[in-house]
Parts: C-alpha cells; structure tokens; sequence
C-alpha cells in the first residue's frame, strides 16, 4: 500500500520536475545558427575542400602517394631543356609540366593526409564546404593551369626530346634510361 | 423544426464530406506514378515475413471484456446519478451496492490477475557451458549501497 | 444563439444547421494549423532550437507549405491491403472526432447542437474512433499498423473507464449533462468553477475542492491517454512500430489522420476545460458587462474558450517534449490499478459527499 | 415527404443494407464493419423515436464495446494467416426462403394490424425519466443487474482465462 | 599469473601431442600452436582450470597465411593452392591477469577448426566471421552462415588473400 | 497458460528510427511476447580489413577512425598503442597528455550521443537534444585543433598530427564548468523520472557470469557488477597517473545489470571523464609533439595485440606485420560487436517495446560492429 | 407515400429480425452467429422503444430496452469467452465441426 | 491523372502560377525519412539537432517512408543495404527526392577502390538530385545541399520543355 502510494507520488513529482526543466528552457535563448544567414566563422585548422596552388606544385606526386584513397591523379610531363617553369614561392625550381591534376573530391576522404608531404605547401584545405552539385561529374576537379592545347604541345614537346635523345643515345648505343617521372595512372 | 440531434446528423454529413473532398482535390493535384515495389508493404524495407493477421494475446480481449461490463454499469450508473439526490440516502445506498457490485468484480479481476498485461518474463542469459564450482574473486566484490535520488 | 440568427437571416433552418456545422470545420482548420506550428515551435524552443524559420514571419506558413504538399502527395494502397476499408479508416477516424465538436460549446452564443447528452454522446462518438483506428491497423495489413491499432483500441476503451467515472462525479455535483448548462452553472469568477467546488454551497464546497481536484488529474491524464500522446503514444511509438496504424497511409490520408490527431486534442481539452474550468466563462467577469455591450459577451467567451482548450492543448505539447513513453503493460496497469480506483474511490466519496 | 421522413427513410436503409451485408458477406472482418453501420443506423432510428439516452447508450455499448470486443474475438479465433477469413454459409436456400416467408408473414400481420399511431410527447431528456423510473418501479430489477454483471464479468473472464 | 611458458608445459603435459609447438621467437607475442580438432578442450581446460581460469576470450581471429604455392592467371590476379589458414585465440583471465595467444592451422583447402562457441559465448559471432571472411569452417558450430556479408553472396571469401572481386552483385555492378 | 497465440516474425530495420543505424532484428513474437531476437548485421560492412591490407601504417588511420564513429580519437588510440607497441617508440609526454584530453572529450561526446538516443529511444526527445548541443561544443574543440568535426586523422603513430590550439585548454577548461550543471539537468530531467526508471530498471538484466563468458566490456561489463576498465586493469598511456573512480552498478533503481544500470553508468563516467580532464589539464607540460613520428613505418615481423578503453568497451588491435610496408592482417576487436552478439538472449521473454530498450542500453555503433 | 408512423418503425424491425435469424440459421461462424443475435436483439428494442413512443407506455419500453442493451453486453461478453474457450479446445469455431468434435 | 502528371505543352501565367505555388509547398515542408546510414548519419543528426536545426527549412524525420518527400542517404551504401535502399525510396510516394550526402553515398568514397561490399554511389540504385560532398559534410553543407534541392524544385515546371 505504501508502495502503491510511493509509486502515484514519485510518478507525479518527477513528472512536474521535468516539466520545470522543459519550461525553463522555453524561455532560455536558442543556440541555433541560423545558417544561410548567419555564418560561424570556422576556425583556422578547418578542413573541407582541397586546393591547389598550381603555380608552386611542382609535380613531385608526393600527395597522390600519401593519399590512402587514390583520388589525386597526377600526370607530368618533362620541360624540355630551356623551358623556364618559374620558381615556387619558396623558392624550388620546377621543372615538371603538370599535365594532369585531378582531385575527385567526392571520393576523397577530407583526412589531410596529402598536405604534409607537399614539400612547396601548395596543396592545403580551404574552408570552402559548400559546393553541393547536381552532377557528380562537377565534383571531380581540375586544377591543371595549361589549356588544352597547351597540354597537347608539351607533351609533343617532350615527345621530340625523347626522340631526339632516344636518337642520340640509339647513336650513342647506349642503353636507354627509363624514364622515372612517367607515372602510369591509377584510374 | 430540426433537433438537435439534426445538427449533429448534419455535423457527421459535414465530416464526410470534408474528408471526401480533401481526398478528391488532392487526386486531382497529386502523382500517380506506380512502381512495383511501391505497392508492397512496408517493413523496415524488407521483405515481409509472414502475414500479419495473426491472433492476439488474449490479454487484449480480456480487456475489452472489463471494459465492456464496466460500460454497462457506467452506462446504467448514469440515470441513478441523475436523481439519487432526490432519494436521500436510500438512493445513495442503491447505487452503493450498485458500485460495490462492481468493485467486488474488480477486486476479483485483480486477485485473478486479469488486470496485469502480458508482462515480461526475462530469461537471462547463461553461460554456455558453466563452470563447476563458481568462486567469488575479489575483484567482483561489490558492496551495495543505496544511492540518493535527488 | 447563432442557429436563430442564421435560421431568421436563410429563412432555412437546414442551411443554418450547415453554416453551423461548417463553422467548426473552419475553425478546426485553422486551429489544427495553428496547433502544427505551435506543436513545432513549442517543442523546438523546449529543446533550444527555433523550429520553423523560413517560410513567412517565424514559419507560420509552414503548415500551410505542409498541406499544400501533403495535396500532392502520391496516396499508396498496397497490393495487399484491403482497399474498400483501408479507404473508409479514415473516414471513420476523422468524423469520430469531428462529431465531438457538435457538443462542445465554444460559447454561450455558438453550440453547435445543444445536447442534453452532451458528455455521454462525446464519449459515444468517440467509440466510433476507435472502430476506425482498428479498421486503418486491419486494412493496411501491415505488422506495425496490426499491433498498433490493436493496442491504441485497447488503450483508447481502458482509458474510457475513468474518464466516465469522473464524469459520473461531474454529473453527480452539477445534475446535468449539457455542456452548455455545465458552462453556465460555473459562471461567475473562477471560484465558481468545479474545479474549485462548482456553485455548492457552504461547506461541501470546500469539502469537494480536494475530490474535484483529484478528479480533473485522473480526467486530464486519461483524456490525453485517449488522444494518443506521449507519454501514451505507444500506439504510434515511433521506436518500436514505426509509425503505429498509420504506417501505410501517405497523402491526403494520412492528413486526415493528422486532422484527427490534432482536433483530438482539442476535443479532450475542451472536455476538460467544459468540466471542470468553467468552460467558456471567463475567470473574473466580462468587458462586454462592464461597458454594457452584450453583444460582445460571446465573443469574449469563445475567446476564454479558445484560449482554455489551447492552453491545454499546450500542456499536452508540454508534456509530450518533456516525458518518455510507457511500456504498453504500464500503461494497462496505470488506467487498471491507479486511475480506475482512484476515480471509482473518487465517485463514491463525491456521491456521498453531495447527499449529506 | 418531409425531413423527418426522409431522416427516418435512410436510417432505415441503413440498417437494413448493412444488415443484410452482415448476414450474407464472406469476409467476418466487413460483417463486423458492417455491423458497426446497422449499429448507427438503429441508433439513428431510437433518435427518431425519441429515445436518445438509449441512442447514445446503444453507440456506448454496441460501438464502442460490443463491436470492438467482437473485432478482437474475430482476430482472437480466425486462422487468419493462411486463408482470407471467409466463413461458409449452411442451408442458405432454405434458410433464405424460411425467413423470407416469416418476414412476408409478419410484416403483412403488422401491415395489417390497427395500431394506435398517436405519438406521445417525449420530454427533452429522458434521462430523469428514466432514473426516476430506475430508482422507484425497477431499483430492484438494478440490482439485479448489477449482479448479473457482476456474474457475468467474473464468468466471462474465469471462461476466458480457462484452460 | 603465469607466463605463456609455464602454460605451455602445463598444457604439453596434460594434452601430449595435441599442443603442437610453443612459438617465442617472433617479437611482441608469443604463441602456442595446438591441434585444430582439439582447441575446443584445450580451451575449456583452460577456462575451467582454477589455476588458470581463462575466462574471457578477447578475440578470435581468422588469418590467412598464404604460405601455398601461388600462381598467376591470366588477368594479373594470384590464386593460392595448398599452404594453411590459422585461427588466433586471444584469451585472458580477468582475475588472474595473465593473457595467452593460441593458434590453429588448418589447410586451405579444407580449413576445419573445431567451434569452442560453447566455451566462449562470443566466440559464436567470431567464428561467424571467421567463415564469412576467410572460409574457415568451425565444426560443430551452431549457425555456420554467413554474418557480415550478404547470405547469398557467392564470390568467395573476402579477406583471402587471392579474393576476386565479381563483375556484377544482383544487378549492381561491384567495382568502380 | 492463456490462449496460444501463433508465433509472428516482427521484422524492425534495417531503416527503423531506432536501430541505431542500419540493424535488423527478425524478432519472433508470441502475443507480445520475445521468444527470440535474431540479429542480422553486416549492412554496414565497409571492409576495413581488407583495406588495411592494402594501405601503409599512416594510411590506415582515416579507416580507423570510419569504425566506430561516435569515438574517432579512441579508435586511432588505440590503433596508435598498437603499432606503437610494435615499433617500440616511445612518445613524447605532451602527446600523451593531448591524447588523454581528446580521448577522454571522446568519451564524453560519445556517451552523451548514447545517453539522448536512449532517451530517444524511451521516447524522451528533449535529452536527446539538449545533449546533442553540449557535444555540439566538444566537436567545436576538436574542429579547433584539427580542423575535423567527427573524423579526426589526429592521433597518428609516434605523435599527434597538431599541436593543441593556444585556446585550447581554456576552452576545456570552461566546457567543464559548464558541462557538470547539465548532467544534473539531465538527471532531473530523465535518468530520476518515474516513467523513464519503470521502462528500464529491472529491464535487460546481464549477470555478471554470462557478461564475461560473452566477452563483454565496458560500460556494459561493469553494470553488470565487475569493477574491470583497461585504464586501470591493462594501464596504456598515462592513465595510471590520473585519479579516478571506476563506477560499477549496483542495482541501484533494480537489478544489477539491468538497463538503467548500465545507462545510468554512462552519467556516472561522463563525471570520472570530467574529473580526468580535470587533472590532465592541470599536469599538461610543454614540448614537442612531432618528435617520435616516424618517417617511414616498416615494423619488424611480428604480432601484437593491443587494447584500449573505448566509451563502448575493450577496442583492441591485433596487428601481424610481416615486415612490409602494410600490416598483413589486422583484425579489431570491436567492442560493439561482441557486445551486440548477446543482444538475442538478452531480449528473451520481453516485449516488444523492451528490445528497443535493450538495444539503446547496450549502446551499439553499426560502424564498428560490422566495420 | 404516408407518413412514418409506428408501423414503419415495426416494418424495419421485422427485416432487421428476419435477417437476423437468417444470420443465426445460415452462418456456421460462431461469432457471425453472434453477430446474427445482436441483430435480433437490436430488432427487439426498436419495437420496445417504438411502442414506447407510439403506444404512450410511458419510459418503461425505454428502460426495458435499456435493459436488454445490458443483457445484450453481457451475453456478448459471456458468449464470445465461451467461443474462445471451444477455440482453445477444438481450435475451430465453426458450429457445426464443433459438434462433430464433440463426438 | 493528377495535376502534376500532366505536361502542358505551352507556357501561359495560370500555369506558371500554380507551379510556383505548387513548388513552394513541396519546397518549404520537405519531410525526411528518419533513417542514417553510417557516420555521415551522425551530422545529419547534428543537422536536426539544436544548433543546425532542418525545422527551420521544415525537414522533419517521419518514421515511414509512406509519409515522406526526401530521402537523404547519408553514409556508404553496402551492397546488403543498397536493396533496401531502393525498397525505401521506391516505396515513398511520388514526389520525391534524394539527397545523397557524404563521399561514401556520392561514389563510394574512401571505399571505392577495395570495398568489396561497398556500392560505388548510390546513383546506381537510385536517382540522386543532389550531391553533397564532404566526409562528413559539415552540417551546414548539408544545409546548403538541401537549399541546392530547394532551388531546384523551385525551377521544376509542369511546362513540357521545348525541345530545342
Ligand atoms: S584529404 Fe586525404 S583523401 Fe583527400 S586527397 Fe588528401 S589524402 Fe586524399
Ligand atoms: S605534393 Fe605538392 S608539389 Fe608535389 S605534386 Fe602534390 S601538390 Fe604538387
Ligand atoms: S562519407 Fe565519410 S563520413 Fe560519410 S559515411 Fe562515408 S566514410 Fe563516413
């Protein structure tokens, strides 16, 4: 019977003391961002979309290797000799063409992994995250400065070269060195 | 002269008709593009198993049982608290009876356990195959004490 | 009264009686709208959030946005459902709980029929929701709509039990059943309504207060138990039966059910408010006598009204963001074992009481 | 025709389609939707009769409790899982043609029959009526009820429990 | 507490030549290597031993060693023949604090290990997995189906180190 | 015996609002009654094995983190333990503070997501988002430190990949402050209220028997009475120099090991992890963080298992190297999954409303059991 | 057509009776029997309440009718738990197996 | 035939009026299926949580899919899931859309080169209106996913497009 009557007044006390909390909270301000219209700024760590600075990568393929996802295609092509590439900003000469830089953003995996071995830091996180698509094919971006043609004539360029050399050395009956910057592409 | 009873046989057309309409306007706006799979029933996206018309606990009818009686004798208590007050105590004590009548058929459901819903009866795990002898190690030593419910 | 005015102005009493029935339908309308966005607004500032924000001032179209969608809704009848009744549910649920708005008197001027069964034919109309909500379970041939509606029928008839009894005790203190009577009786200030003793006189006044008090409780918990809310909304509890009996249904009626729903909640706290707070009387008298403009008594009384039933409404709102559910024997054992004696107790001291 | 008439003309319709659909449909599961349908349309007519105490009480009982005690018989009994619930019919011929010819016969008797057609003047509520009537003529025939409810309620359930 | 040397001959004294080798010389963990068709005894010996009471399987796992004799096909893919797949025991006891590593080998093509699902209720689960990654079977073992993987996938046992990807799975096409 | 009813195969998920996830119970009912739950998982099977099979030591850790996603950091923990372990290093006494605070941030942010999914799933809506926005904060101090909200990549083998934010331990500092008022909120507002105790206590009782016999860890081991947590019993990092308590249940509202035990578990361990924070924000020292991250990890041939406290239990790693660049094999010990494999007897004889009670008590991560 | 008088109300309830007993006679369900009783019995309070009205008894017809919706309820109730019970026992509730169960 | 079955071969004001009404309404109540899938699950939680709150935009989780408009997939699609995926979205009544959020749900993600289990994009099963790239996306990219939906109901016409 005590029990009985334990059980109506615990029943109805912590009910009402709930009802307090939630009542109380009716008045206490909202934490809601407002989003569109309200932006939080994000901290400086923060990481979301990619970027490349296309004028300081040199094409070194360090990122594309760290990246556990494989979503960085890189393809370079050699400068044939007195090509000028121009300098990184902190001061590496480059020497690569970079034909090809593809990061498929919808694959990739937002872990940073491919930021700390770039040795020019020209591939970090931006805060940019709103970039939703209708299709996913627009995910998957290009960073590749060179216009197409430009591509096409670089790499004839560096076709003739090797001719050239591959000329020379046939001449020079020398065996021919492979060449090590032409990575095959992994999908 | 229309009585009130009318109204209300007029508030039920009403009702029909609204919903009878809502259905109708919104089969002029809305979709109908069928699919297989659409039209089979939904179960957390799998495939049902098993119909669902199945027998249910008895419980649910017992209930209905209570209740049915207990309507009744509501239903007849209705007219006696109308007037019982013109009876004095006599009236009083026939609706007494009345009521304890009926809490005599509750207590009985009570007792007999009627009012409990089919209430769980946990099976605990076991250990499979247990040991023979099961000792108490220190560790698992644990003093009970009461915690304050504030 | 409104049927005269529209009988006197159509010259047709049925016309009138239409206009009269349609007035609730607005009303119930524009109220379930209205009780959509508070319920929405209601919960998100409980819970520190805004609730909806982007369509009009706060969101307040939102439940108009709601149904305009909710009109373009495909509406699915599975394969394998019973489509005559699976059509006819919510029919059945809807003009259950449209009917109950018949009784209620939103003011002295506007009932819309005057019953003098007024308590007694809300809870009989009531029943035929119940028969809908088994019908929708039954026709969707679904699990979770089977068990649900099996289960919100047992809840809905168990909870019928004190809720009878207290309006038993109701019948016993005021010797009517009319809503319309009930309303008039607790006139007056606050302290003539029955939750605080009702017009008798002298000393049982006093002696009532506790029992009438105990009574609107019992009547309030069950009253939103016959609703289907939280903490008993196990019919429809979403984390374990999905949706409950409403499972299959999409589109316009599933809307029906929303409807119901909602007009559901008006209706008990309309119930309650007519018991036991003075119904549509104002708690400390009117402008309309003060200024003398009798025509605007009414008007101040279907506001009282209104704000009453909304304020319960709220309260039901309140509760349903505050508390978890209970466990469908609990729910059984709370209306067996704690509700139906507590009333019947409740019923017999009143009883008494009121003889002396 | 006027509006009572009308009123009364389909209530009875009511009734008597839903009724028969009750007696003659397959499916148990409609004859109790049915069911639900004479229900009203005889609480309909009580209204007519004036009696809408005994209406209201007949929706109480009948809808609200009867029906749905029946619905969860129905669920209770039925192999539902297999085969649609469909109940045979036995003697349908001459059954059909017994009851037609008593239903020929009697409604010809009643046709027949003088009745003495003067309605009585019903008070607005017949609730006091009646609990007047209950507590003076019948308070005894109450509690007997009671008992009898009290009987019925203790051997329903102990049957029901019953191994 | 006992060292895993001192289980070790406990064990190779009471089950002889069903405790096949105890291996110490790799770094890190040592580990006792018994009979596939006898673990199960081994195992409840251990459990229900007062001495050592091993009451808590940590984790069972299935490894493929592909230590056979591999040969290419045709499109640049490994098919392994012969050579053993293992299974480790990691058990513990969590009053006497002391932790054991077993193992079983069983041949690849017919890898049977005996179900200790009744010693270690987890065990049930592990050894599910096990079958459904690496096509270990556990005789005995109550419910050998597959748990992570589809029922009807049929392409073979994932974590095997020469698992080919199907082309297609019900329709939906599997690589990239 | 009442009325026998036929036996019904309730099917709850995969898409179910309260599986937590995509997991799917064939439950087979009699009246209302459990007679068996089966669980069927693998819907969230993302092949992690495989994966690090094919990936080097580093980049494994965002695969790691993808398990058991409430406890990102408490997964590359533990992963960083074990190749450490492997390898030998020894990291420097600053990481292993920084790892100390997010792990124990971790515990809290997680079980603050298993405390309002509970409530969510008792039917309380209101805990559960009050709790969402007070993890709202601590995602805030992750994303200050290492840019990411839910998937870290933080901890890496030898190091942290970021030094602490120069806010940082302020900003602890204050979510603690603030953080201790809620749990009495919470309190108050579900664990004490009479509803939320009658749907729980005496609900999914575990004896302590069968819990070890399963393998059972964690918060759910020790409402079933056992005082076991690796920070104390398998001491990694520095957790053997903090001073705390471990709760264990005791019945408090019913039976040991009933839910409420084990929930009201979690609120008791939110309070040790506060108290953690506490001490290890005062004794963080300076230093370098990058010291002992190896350039290339190649460990020598060899195995290893080693465990950590996750929020969910025993998170262990057996790692087999044999000698490459990538590990050969590495199998988790995934708490979730072993506690989720006696999900089906514990549910037996309750009803249906019970499983969905279990379930949430046992406080499961899809991610981590089918990984 | 003439005016609804009593004996339209006793004409309803004539069919309702008949096809009631139809009920009763033709269905081999026990609880579609049941069915076919309430019909009966509905019938019958529509001539108590109708010879109430008609035949100026004053509110006896009215409370009698009262009376057999109760008896009515607790027959129902009484009637469906035997049913469950021979479903228990013979898992039928088919009269007329029933019978031959017996046997 | 509804409405919005019918293809108008001319553009006049009446139709494009009750398009854009018509629009709104589908636009501004965009009920969701309360269904995650994997970690992104997790945001989108924090999405409906206080501090992101989608009431604001009228998404609500509705347990059924019968009563829903939107399906977010929000994490990786097994191919043990990706049937009931598609039960679910098929089993939603027309109109209806799909938000497929995170790496894993646009391609397969981190998965999509070893996952042997893992559905490379859940636009092989089902058809996706939008993507919303992240691993996780950040809650407000979610946001920003659903205001892309937004605008792009907002542009759908009853108007047969020319073809051109
Ligand atoms: S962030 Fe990670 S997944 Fe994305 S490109 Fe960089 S390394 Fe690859
Ligand atoms: S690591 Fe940096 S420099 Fe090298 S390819 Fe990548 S982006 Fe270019
Ligand atoms: S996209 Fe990333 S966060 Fe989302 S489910 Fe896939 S792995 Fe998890």
């Amino acid at each position: 019977m005590q029990e009985y009557f334990r059980n109506i007044w615990q029943g109805l006390s912590t009910v009402l003391t709930g009802m307090k909390i939630t009542f109380k909270h009716l008045f206490v301000p909202a934490v809601t961002i407002q989003y569109p219209d309200v932006k939080v700024p994000l901290p400086e760590r923060v990481r979301n979309r990619l970027y490349v600075n296309m004028d300081d990568c040199i094409g070194c393929d360090q990122c594309a290797r760290v990246c556990p996802v494989n979503c960085i295609t890189i393809e370079t092509v050699k400068s044939v000799p007195g090509e000028d590439l121009g300098k990184t900003s902190n001061g590496k000469k480059k020497a690569l063409w970079v034909t090809q830089f593809e990061i498929d953003i919808a694959k990739c995996c937002y872990c940073q992994l491919c930021v700390f071995p770039c040795p020019t830091e020209c591939i970090y996180m931006t805060d940019v995250y709103e970039f939703s698509e209708l299709e996913r094919e627009n995910l998957n971006f290009n960073f590749v400065t060179l216009s197409k043609e430009e591509i096409l004539q670089k790499k004839e360029n560096y076709a003739k070269l090797e001719a050239e050399k591959a000329a020379q050395k046939a001449a020079a009956a020398k065996p021919a060195v492979a060449n090590p910057e032409q990575k095959p592409t992994d999908n | 002269m229309l009585t009130e009873f009318g109204k209300v046989f007029i508030f039920f057309l009403m009702a029909i008709i609204f919903v009878v309409i809502g259905v109708f306007v919104a089969s002029l706006i809305r979709a109908n593009r069928p699919t297989q799979e659409k039209y089979l029933i939904y179960e957390c996206g799998e495939n049902a198993l098993g119909s669902p018309w199945i027998k249910f606990n008895i419980r649910f009818y017992v209930v209905a049982l209570i209740f049915l009686i207990f309507d009744v004798e509501i239903v007849l208590l209705v007219p006696w608290a109308m007037v019982y007050q013109d009876y004095g105590f006599g009236g009083f004590i026939i609706g007494a009876i009345f009521l304890v009548l009926l809490a005599v058929g509750m207590v009985y459901e009570w007792r007999k356990g009627d009012l409990e819903w089919a209430r769980p009866y946990p099976i605990l795990p076991t250990v499979v195959k247990k040991r023979v002898k099961e000792e108490i190690i220190e560790n698992k030593a644990v003093t009970n004490q009461e915690i304050v419910v504030n | 009264m409104i049927f005269e005015f529209f009988a006197d102005l159509l010259g047709s009493q049925i016309l009138s009686a239409i206009i009269i029935a349609a007035l609730p339908l607005v009303f119930i309308i524009l109220y379930v709208l209205l009780a959509n966005w508070l319920e929405r607004k209601v919960s998100a500032h409980m819970q520190d959030r805004l609730g909806p924000m982007r369509v009009g001032w706060h969101g307040w179209l939102q439940p108009i946005a709601d149904m305009i969608k909710i009109l373009q809704k495909e509406d699915i009848v599975a394969k394998d459902a019973d489509r005559k009744l699976f059509s006819a549910a919510p029919v059945l649920v809807f003009v259950g709980c449209y009917a109950a708005f018949a009784a209620i008197p939103f003011s002295s001027a506007f009932v819309g029929a005057d019953l003098e069964l007024g308590l007694l034919y809300i809870l009989a109309v009531s029943s035929i929701v119940v028969a809908g909500i088994l019908m929708a379970g039954w026709a969707s041939n679904n699990k979770y709509a089977l068990i649900g509606a099996v289960r919100s029928a047992a809840q809905i008839i168990s909870y019928e039990i004190p809720t009878v009894f207290i309006i038993l005790c109701i019948i016993i203190v005021s010797g009517t059943l009319n809503l319309t009577t009930l309303s008039e009786q607790q006139s007056g200030t606050f302290l003539n309504w029955y939750i605080l003793g009702g017009d008798v006189e002298g000393w049982k006044k006093f002696a009532l207060i506790p029992f009438m008090f105990i009574g609107f409780i019992v009547m309030y918990i069950s009253s939103v138990a016959e609703s289907n809310r939280t903490p008993f909304d196990l019919p429809e509890a979403e984390s374990e039966l999905v949706a409950g009996y409403h499972t299959e249904y999409s589109g316009m009626k599933f809307a029906m059910y929303l409807f119901a729903e909602y007009a559901n909640m008006f209706v008990v706290s309309a119930l309650v408010v007519a018991m036991f707070l003075g119904g549509y009387q104002s708690p400390f008298g009117y402008v309309g006598d003060l200024i003398n403009v009798p025509w605007l008594i009414p008007i101040e009384q279907f506001f009282w009204f209104t704000v009453k039933g909304l304020f319960f409404v709220f309260v039901q709102m309140w509760l349903r963001w505050t508390l978890p559910r209970l466990r469908v024997d609990q729910l059984m054992a709370l209306c067996w074992k704690y509700l139906i004696p507590i009333a019947f107790v409740n019923l017999l001291i009143i009883s008494f009481l009121m003889i002396l | 025709m006027n509006l009572y008439d009308f009123i009364f003309y389909f209530f009875a319709a009511l009734t008597i389609v839903s009724a028969f659909f009750v007696v003659t449909t397959k499916n148990i599961i409609y004859a109790a939707f049915n069911l639900l349908l004479t229900f009203f349309g005889v609480a309909g007519i009580y209204v007519l009769l004036g009696a809408d105490f005994l209406a209201i009480v007949q929706l109480i009982i009948y809808v609200g409790g009867i029906l749905i005690l029946m619905l969860f018989g129905v669920m209770l009994t039925n192999k539902i899982t297999n085969v649609q619930i469909k109940t045979e019919a036995s003697f349908v011929i001459p059954a059909s043609i017994g009851v037609g010819l008593f239903a020929g016969v009697l409604i010809a008797i009643l046709l027949k029959t003088e009745w003495r057609n003067s309605p009585a003047d019903i008070p607005i509520s017949t609730l006091v009526p009646i609990g007047k009537l209950l507590m003076e003529e019948w308070a005894f025939v109450f509690i007997l009820l009671g008992v009898l409810l009290l009987i019925a309620l203790i051997g329903a359930a102990s049957i029901a429990r019953k191994e | 507490m006992k060292s895993t040397q001192e289980i070790y001959n406990l064990l190779k004294e009471k089950f002889q030549e069903k405790v096949i080798q105890h291996l110490n010389t790799l770094p890190k963990e040592e580990v006792i290597e018994v009979r596939p068709e006898s673990i199960n005894e081994i195992v409840e010996f251990l459990r229900d031993d007062k001495e050592l009471h091993f009451d808590n399987l940590i984790l069972l796992s299935g490894v493929d060693d592909a230590n056979g004799s591999k040969n290419k096909l045709e499109d640049g893919t490994e098919e392994i023949t012969g050579g053993t797949l293992s299974v480790y025991y990691h058990i513990e006891s969590m009053d006497l604090r002391h932790k054991l590593v077993l193992k079983v080998s069983a041949p690849r093509e017919n890898p049977e290990v005996e179900s200790i699902y009744d010693v270690y209720g987890c065990a049930n689960w592990h050894e599910r997995e096990a079958f459904d990654m690496l096509g270990i079977i556990f005789k005995n073992h109550p419910d050998l189906t597959r748990i992570l993987m589809p029922y009807d996938w049929e392409f073979g046992y994932p974590l095997r180190k020469d698992y080919r990807n199907p082309e297609f799975y019900q329709g939906m096409k599997v690589p990239y | 015996m009442a009325l026998k009813t036929e036996e019904m195969v309730l099917n709850m998920g995969p898409q179910h609002p309260s599986t937590h996830g995509v997991l799917r119970l064939e439950i087979e009912l009699d009246g209302e009654i459990i007679i068996n739950v089966k669980p069927h998982i693998g819907y969230l099977h993302r092949c992690f094995e495989k994966h690090c099979e094919a990936m080097t030591y580093p980049q494994i850790i965002p695969y790691v983190d993808r398990m058991d996603y409430l406890a990102s950091i408490y997964n590359e923990f533990g992963y960083a333990v074990a190749v450490e372990r492997l390898l030998d290093i020894k990291v420097p006494e600053r990481v292993e503070y920084i790892r100390v605070i997010m792990g124990e941030l971790q515990r809290i942010a997680s079980h603050t997501v298993a405390i309002g999914t509970y409530g969510l799933d008792i039917g309380a809506f209101t805990p559960f988002l009050f709790l969402f926005r007070d993890r709202e904060k601590i995602l805030s101090l992750f994303e200050m430190t290492c840019g990411a909200r839910l998937l870290y990549n933080y901890i890496w083998v030898g190091g942290v990949s970021h030094d602490l934010h120069p806010n940082f331990l302020r900003q602890t500092k204050e979510f603690i402050n603030y953080f201790k008022p809620i749990i009495t909120e919470i309190n108050n507002l579900l664990t004490y209220n009479k509803i939320f105790i009658e749907r729980t206590a005496n609900v999914g009782i575990l004896p302590l028997d069968a819990a070890i016999n399963y393998g059972i860890t964690g918060p759910n081991l020790r409402a079933s009475g056992l005082k076991w947590d690796l920070r104390r019993d398998d001491p990694y990092s520095i957790y053997d120099r903090f001073d705390f308590e471990i709760p264990v249940g005791k019945g408090w509202m019913g039976t040991v090991g009933d839910c409420w035990d084990r929930y009201y578990l979690r609120i008791l361990e939110m309070e040790q992890s506060l108290k953690i924070l506490e001490q290890a924000i005062e004794q963080i020292p300076d230093g370098d963080i990058t010291s002992a991250i190896p350039k290339r990890i190649k460990p020598p041939e060899g195995q290893i298992y080693a465990r950590v406290e996750n929020p969910r239990g025993e998170l262990g790693y057996f790692i087999m190297s044999k000698g490459g660049l990538q590990p050969w094999r590495v199998k988790v010990k995934a708490p979730s999954f072993v506690n989720m494999s006696i999900f089906g007897d514990l549910c037996r004889g309750h009803l249906i409303a019970d499983v969905v009670a279990i379930l949430g008590s046992i406080d499961i991560v899809l991610g981590e059991v089918d990984r | 057509m003439m005016e609804v008088g009593l004996q339209h109300f006793l004409v309803v309830s004539a069919i309702l009776f008949s096809l009631g007993i139809f009920g009763v006679v033709t269905r081999k369900n026990a609880v579609m029997v049941l069915m076919g009783i309430e019909l009966i019995l509905n019938a019958a309070n529509i001539n108590f309440i109708a010879f109430a009205k008609y035949g100026n008894f004053g509110f006896d017809g009215q409370l009698i009718a009262l009376f057999v919706i109760v008896l009515a309820a607790a027959e129902a109730a009484i009637a469906l738990a035997i049913v469950l019970n021979i479903y228990k026992n013979f898992a039928t509730v088919n009269v007329d197996e029933i019978n031959k169960l017996k046997e | 035939m509804g409405l919005l079955d019918r293809e108008f071969t001319e553009d006049n004001i009446v139709i494009s009026k009750v398009d854009d009404f018509l629009n709104w309404g589908r636009l501004s109540s965009l009920w969701q299926v309360g269904f995650g899938l994997a970690c992104c699950a997790i945001e989108m939680m924090a999405t409906s949580a206080s501090h992101y709150d989608f009431d604001r935009f009228g998404v609500i989780p509705r347990p059924t899919p019968r009563q829903c408009d939107v399906i977010i997939i929000s994490g990786t699609v097994t191919f043990k899931m990706a049937t009931r995926v598609k039960r679910l979205y098929e089993q939603m009544p027309d109109p209806k859309y799909v938000i497929s959020m995170g790496s894993c749900a646009n391609c397969g993600g981190p998965y999509w080169e070893h996952g042997y289990h893992v559905l490379k994009g859940v636009d092989r099963v089902i058809p996706v209106d939008v993507y919303v790239p992240g691993c996780p996306p950040r809650p407000e990219a979610l946001l920003e996913g659903l205001m892309k939906l937004q605008e792009k109901i907002r542009n759908e016409s009853l108007v047969k497009k020319a073809i051109v």
